[in-house]
Order: C-alpha cells, then structure tokens, then sequence
C-alpha cells in the first residue's frame, strides 16, 4: 500500500508533493479537463485515444480505464483531480472512501455517520 | 480607514452547496448542520460589510497544476462562479473591489509577501459555499463585492501555519490603512480534521477540531506554532487546510468576541466548523 | 552540501541574443560589448558548475498578464525556449534539476518565501539570452541544467529591493542545506538604466549604473536599501529589473571576488553590464 | 501627455500598475496572441474583428488600428506587449522610442549611439 512519496511519511496518508504532481501531471491534466462536457463526451468515446492526446504513461493510462482509483492516487494522481472521474462515473468520495480504505462504500459511509474514522 | 468588523471560519465541503441548491436544508443528514448556521446568519445580516475577503483554495477549477501560487489576491472587476464539472452552482457572479484589491496588493508586497496577483480568475465552491454559508439567499447579487485570496493547501509544501499567520496580520495591517471609510468582514474558510486518500481516509479527529475552534479564538499564536506535519498528523492530509482559518484570524484584534461556533460530522468526508468573531474586544 | 561557486550578473537584452543568432557580434555595432564578454566567457568555461538558477523575468512570452507572480520557481524536467513571433531562437531547450528545484521551493516556503511553483513554463529572452552571454556555443545541450526563478519587474508593485536580496540569501541557505554535493552558478538578469516608453524614453544614468556596478560587489545591502521609487528614478522604468541582480548576489558570500565587469551602452535601448564574481572572499 | 495613472508620479515615466494593467488587459491579451503566426495572420486579415473578438473597447481598437503607440501605452498597454505589434510591423524599439519621445527614430537611435538621453 502506497503512503505516498512525500518527505513526510504517515502512515495511510499519501502526500501530494511536488515530486508526486509532476510524476502526476499529464493524467491530473486530463482529469482537469473533464469539467468541459464536450471533453466528457470525447474522453467517453474513446478513453485510451484520450489518455494518449494527454500524454499518460502505459500505467497511468491502465489505471484510467481500468478505474483503479488506488493506483491513480500512486501514479501521481491528486485527489481533487482523480474525483472529476470519479464523478463523471456518478461515484461519490464515499465510494472513493470506501475503495482507499478496503471497506467499501456502504461500511465507510456508515463510519462517517458515526462521527469519522480515528487513528489506531 | 478601514476595518474588519468579522471574520467567519467556515468549512466549504462542496456537498454543503449541493445541499442547498438541491433543496436538501431539512434532509435528516443535513438540518443539524443548517440548523447550527441560523444564529451566525442572523447576526450576519445585521452587520453587513461594505466589502468581503475570502480565504479559500482551489480545487481544480480556476487554476491548473501548471503553477501553484503560495498565495495569489484577485484585483478583477468580476469572477466568474466555475462549472466544477457539474454545471455551475445557481448563485450569481462575484463583483470584486479593484481598488481595494490594489491596494492590498501594494501594501502586503512592500510588507515581504510574495502575492501572485489575479486579473482573471473562476472562482469554485472553495470560494461560493463560505458566500452561501453566510449568504444562503442571494438573489441576483451577493451582499458586497468580495476579493479572494487564494492559498496553496494542496501541494505540499503549503505555507506553513505561522506564515498564513503572519500574511493575516499583516492583512489586517493593510485594511486598516486603506484611505476610505470601508467596513469590511473577512472569511477563512476550509476543514476541519478530514482526509480524502489513502488507507486513513475518512479520518476525523473530533479532539483535535475542538482544540483548534477554542484556540483560534482565544490563543491563535499556538496554532500558528503547529508544523505542517503536525497538522497532516492531527488533522489529515486535507484538514491542512485549517491553516486558511489562520490568515482571517490574523487580520482581526487580539481580543474578539465569539458570536456563535458550531462543529457537524460529517458533512460528506469532513468535519464541517463554523465560528463567527465580531472584530471588537470582549465586554468586562 | 550544494554550494554556489559564482555569481554572473548580465543584461538579458533580446538584441544581444539576436546579433549573437545572426553572426552580428563582430558588427561595430555590437563588437566592444562581446569584447567586454570575453574573459567573462574564458574563466566561466573554466569553471563549469554541477547546476545553475537564473533570475529572471518573462516579457509576455511564458506567462500572460491573467496573473502576475512576485516570484516563480520551476520545477520541470524541461523548458522550452518561447517563440517570442519572430521564431524561436535558434538555442536548445533547457534541462532542469527538478530534486535540486524541489528543495529549493520547500527550503524557501519553510522561509516565508511565498513561491509560485512552475511544473511548466516556456523561457524566453530574458532567460536564454543570460545562458548565451555565458555560453555562446551551446551546440546540443546546455552545458549543465537549469532552474528559472521568475521574478515580477512587469508589473507595479514589484517586489522590493529588500526583499529581492532577502530572497537571495535565503536561496543561499537553501542550496548550502541541499544533501547531494553539487556546485552552482547562479545568474542575476536584466538592467541596466533603461526606460523603453514615456518621454523619458531612452534614458540612460551612467553614475548611477557605475555605483551600481561598483556596489553589488562591496555593498549590495545599500542597493537593498533603495526604494521602487528610487530605482525607478535613477534607472528608469525597466531598469529596475537590476533588482534581479541583487538576488543572486544573495545567495553569495559577504565577500566575493570580482572577475570581470564591463559596461557598454547601447544594447538596443539599454544600458549593457556584465559583472562575474567568484564565490570566494579576495585574497589577502 | 500622460505619465501614467501610477502612486509613482515621475516626469516622462508611465508607471505599468495594477490599474493600468485591468484597464489593458484585453487589449494586451491581443498583443500576447501576436507571437502565433496564424493569429499574425488572422488580426491582418481584419484587424477590427480581432480587436472585438478580443474585447477592446472602442478607443483601444481606435489606437491599434491606427498605430498610435502613445494612445496604446495610455489606453493600458504594456512596453512589452504593445512590442508584439511594432515587432509585427517591423518597427524596432527606436522608432517607438522615435515616437514616445517626439523626436523620431533617426534622432533617437543617434542619441542612444551617443550614449543614451539624460534628465533635465
Ligand atoms: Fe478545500
Ligand atoms: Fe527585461
């Protein structure tokens, strides 16, 4: 399990450094552009020709279509930008949640309603 | 002269707009969170600045990866509500203060802040959710025109704690020697404790917010001590983004008087925090 | 420990780089300021570093005016050589550091240096014409990568004086505190005296250049002390670019040791000087 | 003639602030666009229709297309934007200098050869 490349090292706790964003840059780009409907639509109709025009590397363009959010977040993947997919998908950042964390989505939603996961 | 007369901690969680917009005030996951808004709305619609200044970032939406500014100021006539993706929130376009704006910019670069100064910018929920938080109705119009002042909370290096601090202080600095009479309140806005990624997603410490709503009214200076790593630590890797509180805080007195807080989990993956300070010491 | 081991300060005026692109350098025009580059360029080829930083300005060329950092910092693998609309000049691109850039931004942010991180930026004149007063024949490759640090002297207000030469020594102590042992060159750019519009257009202050030339060796915290106004007085309107000088020579000891400095008018509107100093304090 | 709408008021000096530059920034967007050979090209062919498309108000339209320098750099224009358009035309830094001077391009180029104009 990847606790990201950042200077900092928590544990479960990627950190989205300048490292990270450059490794990251092309695909978070790509992600940026899916707030443009008419991108959605293209990206849609043929999600590798996308990635390529974007210049993702071979992994990143498999973690895109793959929708394997985990591996996006390791490839360079902010956050904010993967969850533009994420909600192109109609997935929410509970269903994101649940997928980082292994439990799914409903056991992580009903973590959250209980007031949030803690440490150890 | 002139003054802040408040300032509003908020967080800016985008399902807090979308609750809104949808309608959803009253929905049983949402009311307690509303509810707790009503008395800081009602004091805020009896004290109406002249001009308002959000602390806020961007989530992808007004600016790219490109370039990350550590901190960059708006000096436009207008800023355009984003479409996040989703179509754009129905609330109206922000009218900004150029002349405010200016001077701002002179004042805080003559101090040592290394602003990037913004003649365009979309602005996003970071920046219209503390607008509806305070402003649930705006009809045609915000109350005021409004000047954003975006930080660099998703890239680290953030500015540290004690840097947003300082650049707060030194806001306030500015305001107060602006020449016109102008009244003006002051929004930082993000967290509380949340964390979006990694295997500690969902995280919330409940502890940790309670501590920082006491001290950003009461002993702001020790949050300012906090290290970047501390407050991934305490706070996740997105509650970081307190540190925006911290820049609103600076810009008032020493002494403020709280006129309400309230503390909801969760609002989507985050603790959502409000505190309302008028800018005057407290009484006795 | 990474450690600076010169510092060259040289006008960026886009005219040098084209009388150097078009074979003109022997024009009489132009043959006393390559001249003056002469021993320059000899004791420069022979101390090549491991990585150098520019300090420069863009001229609407790799940033737009839709937003205006005070001070930038790359961090790319590569950056391409702007076509300014004549053709881009005929010059390689540059190669970056991004570790060293990385360390850079985080050592300087921890400082209370508000950097705008660049992950992409096209160079232009003001940056590749300082890398060919250095090495006139590059050939393939630049003879090492190189960082950009941008600075705002576009737009009003720039950075202070005070706070260009803080920066530099903070640059300074960020490279000293950089893990890999690498040797570094540093370049200040721009200057000197010249206004381009107004009717003031084509002023020129050699005494004030020449106690400029003089003071960026032996006292550069007197230029530290001047004000925009000033510099904007006695240089003229663009030649308060020479701010960019005064961050390099930050980032050098107390003590340097000049090698060359020449002084030449005009390049194109502008007064021309070169000054290369090596990093270490004058013998005896 | 102006000196600028700048805090700074220097004889001869325009000052490029913030206001200057919200009242040009359309305009100097235009100039920016000029380094791409097929916008070159595309403000050529119309150069009234470049200027509505970019959003210039009358009076900037009204300097650029009749080349006034001064009017441009008053109208909020940037030195080193309004540069794009001379550099289009083949004018050189010293015929702008020509202009903004009064003294014409001959007269100024031998000045800045004699060393440079001075104060007072
Ligand atoms: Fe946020
Ligand atoms: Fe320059």
């Amino acid at each position: 399990m990847s606790t990201g490349a950042g200077r900092l090292d928590l544990p479960g706790t990627p950190i989205f450094d300048g490292d990270t964003s450059r490794r990251g840059l092309r695909m978070n780009k790509l992600f940026m552009s899916l707030r443009d409907a008419a991108n959605r639509e293209r990206f849609l109709a043929d999600e590798a020709a996308y990635c390529q025009e974007f210049g993702l590397t071979a992994e990143q363009q498999q973690a895109v279509l793959a929708r394997d959010w985990q591996a996006m977040i390791d490839l360079g993947g902010s956050i904010f930008y993967v969850y533009k997919l994420a909600m192109m998908d109609g997935r929410s950042m509970q269903y994101l949640g649940g997928v980082f964390t292994g439990m799914g989505e409903d056991d992580f939603l009903a973590a959250m309603r209980a007031g949030g996961r803690r440490d150890g | 002269m002139a003054e802040v007369i408040w300032g509003l901690a908020t967080s800016h969680v985008p399902s807090i707009g979308a609750a809104m917009d949808r309608g959803k005030t009253d929905d049983p996951n949402w009311k307690a969170l509303f509810d707790g808004y009503a008395p800081a709305r009602a004091w805020l619609a009896e004290h109406q600045p002249d001009v308002a200044i959000v602390v806020y970032n961007d989530h992808a939406n007004g600016i790219d990866l490109d370039f990350i500014p550590t901190f960059g100021l708006g000096t436009a006539e207008r800023y355009e509500v984003a479409d996040e993706g989703f179509g754009r929130r129905p609330v109206p376009d922000v009218l900004g203060h150029p002349e405010l704006s200016f001077h701002l910019v002179e004042s805080l670069v003559d101090e040592g802040f290394d602003l990037t100064v913004f003649q365009e910018l979309a602005v996003d929920h970071g920046f219209t959710v503390p607008l509806s938080v305070w402003t649930p109705d705006p009809g045609d119009a915000w109350p005021c025109p409004v000047i954003p002042l975006l930080v660099n909370v998703i890239q680290y290096p953030q500015p540290t704690a004690a840097r947003c601090y300082a650049l707060g202080q030194a806001l306030g600095r500015a305001i107060r020697s602006y020449p016109d009479d102008l009244t003006v309140g002051v929004l930082g806005t993000g967290g509380m404790s949340h964390q979006l990624a990694g295997t500690r997603a969902g995280f919330i410490n409940p502890d940790f917010d309670h501590m920082w709503m006491e001290s950003i009214e009461t002993d702001p200076a020790r949050l300012a001590a906090l290290s970047r790593e501390e407050l991934i630590r305490q706070a996740g890797s997105e509650g970081i983004e307190l540190i925006m509180w911290l820049i609103m805080r600076g810009a008032m007195h020493d002494q403020v008087t709280k006129v309400h807080s309230d503390y909801f989990v969760p609002a989507s993956n985050t603790a959502a925090g409000i505190a309302l300070f008028d800018n005057t010491p407290p009484a006795g």
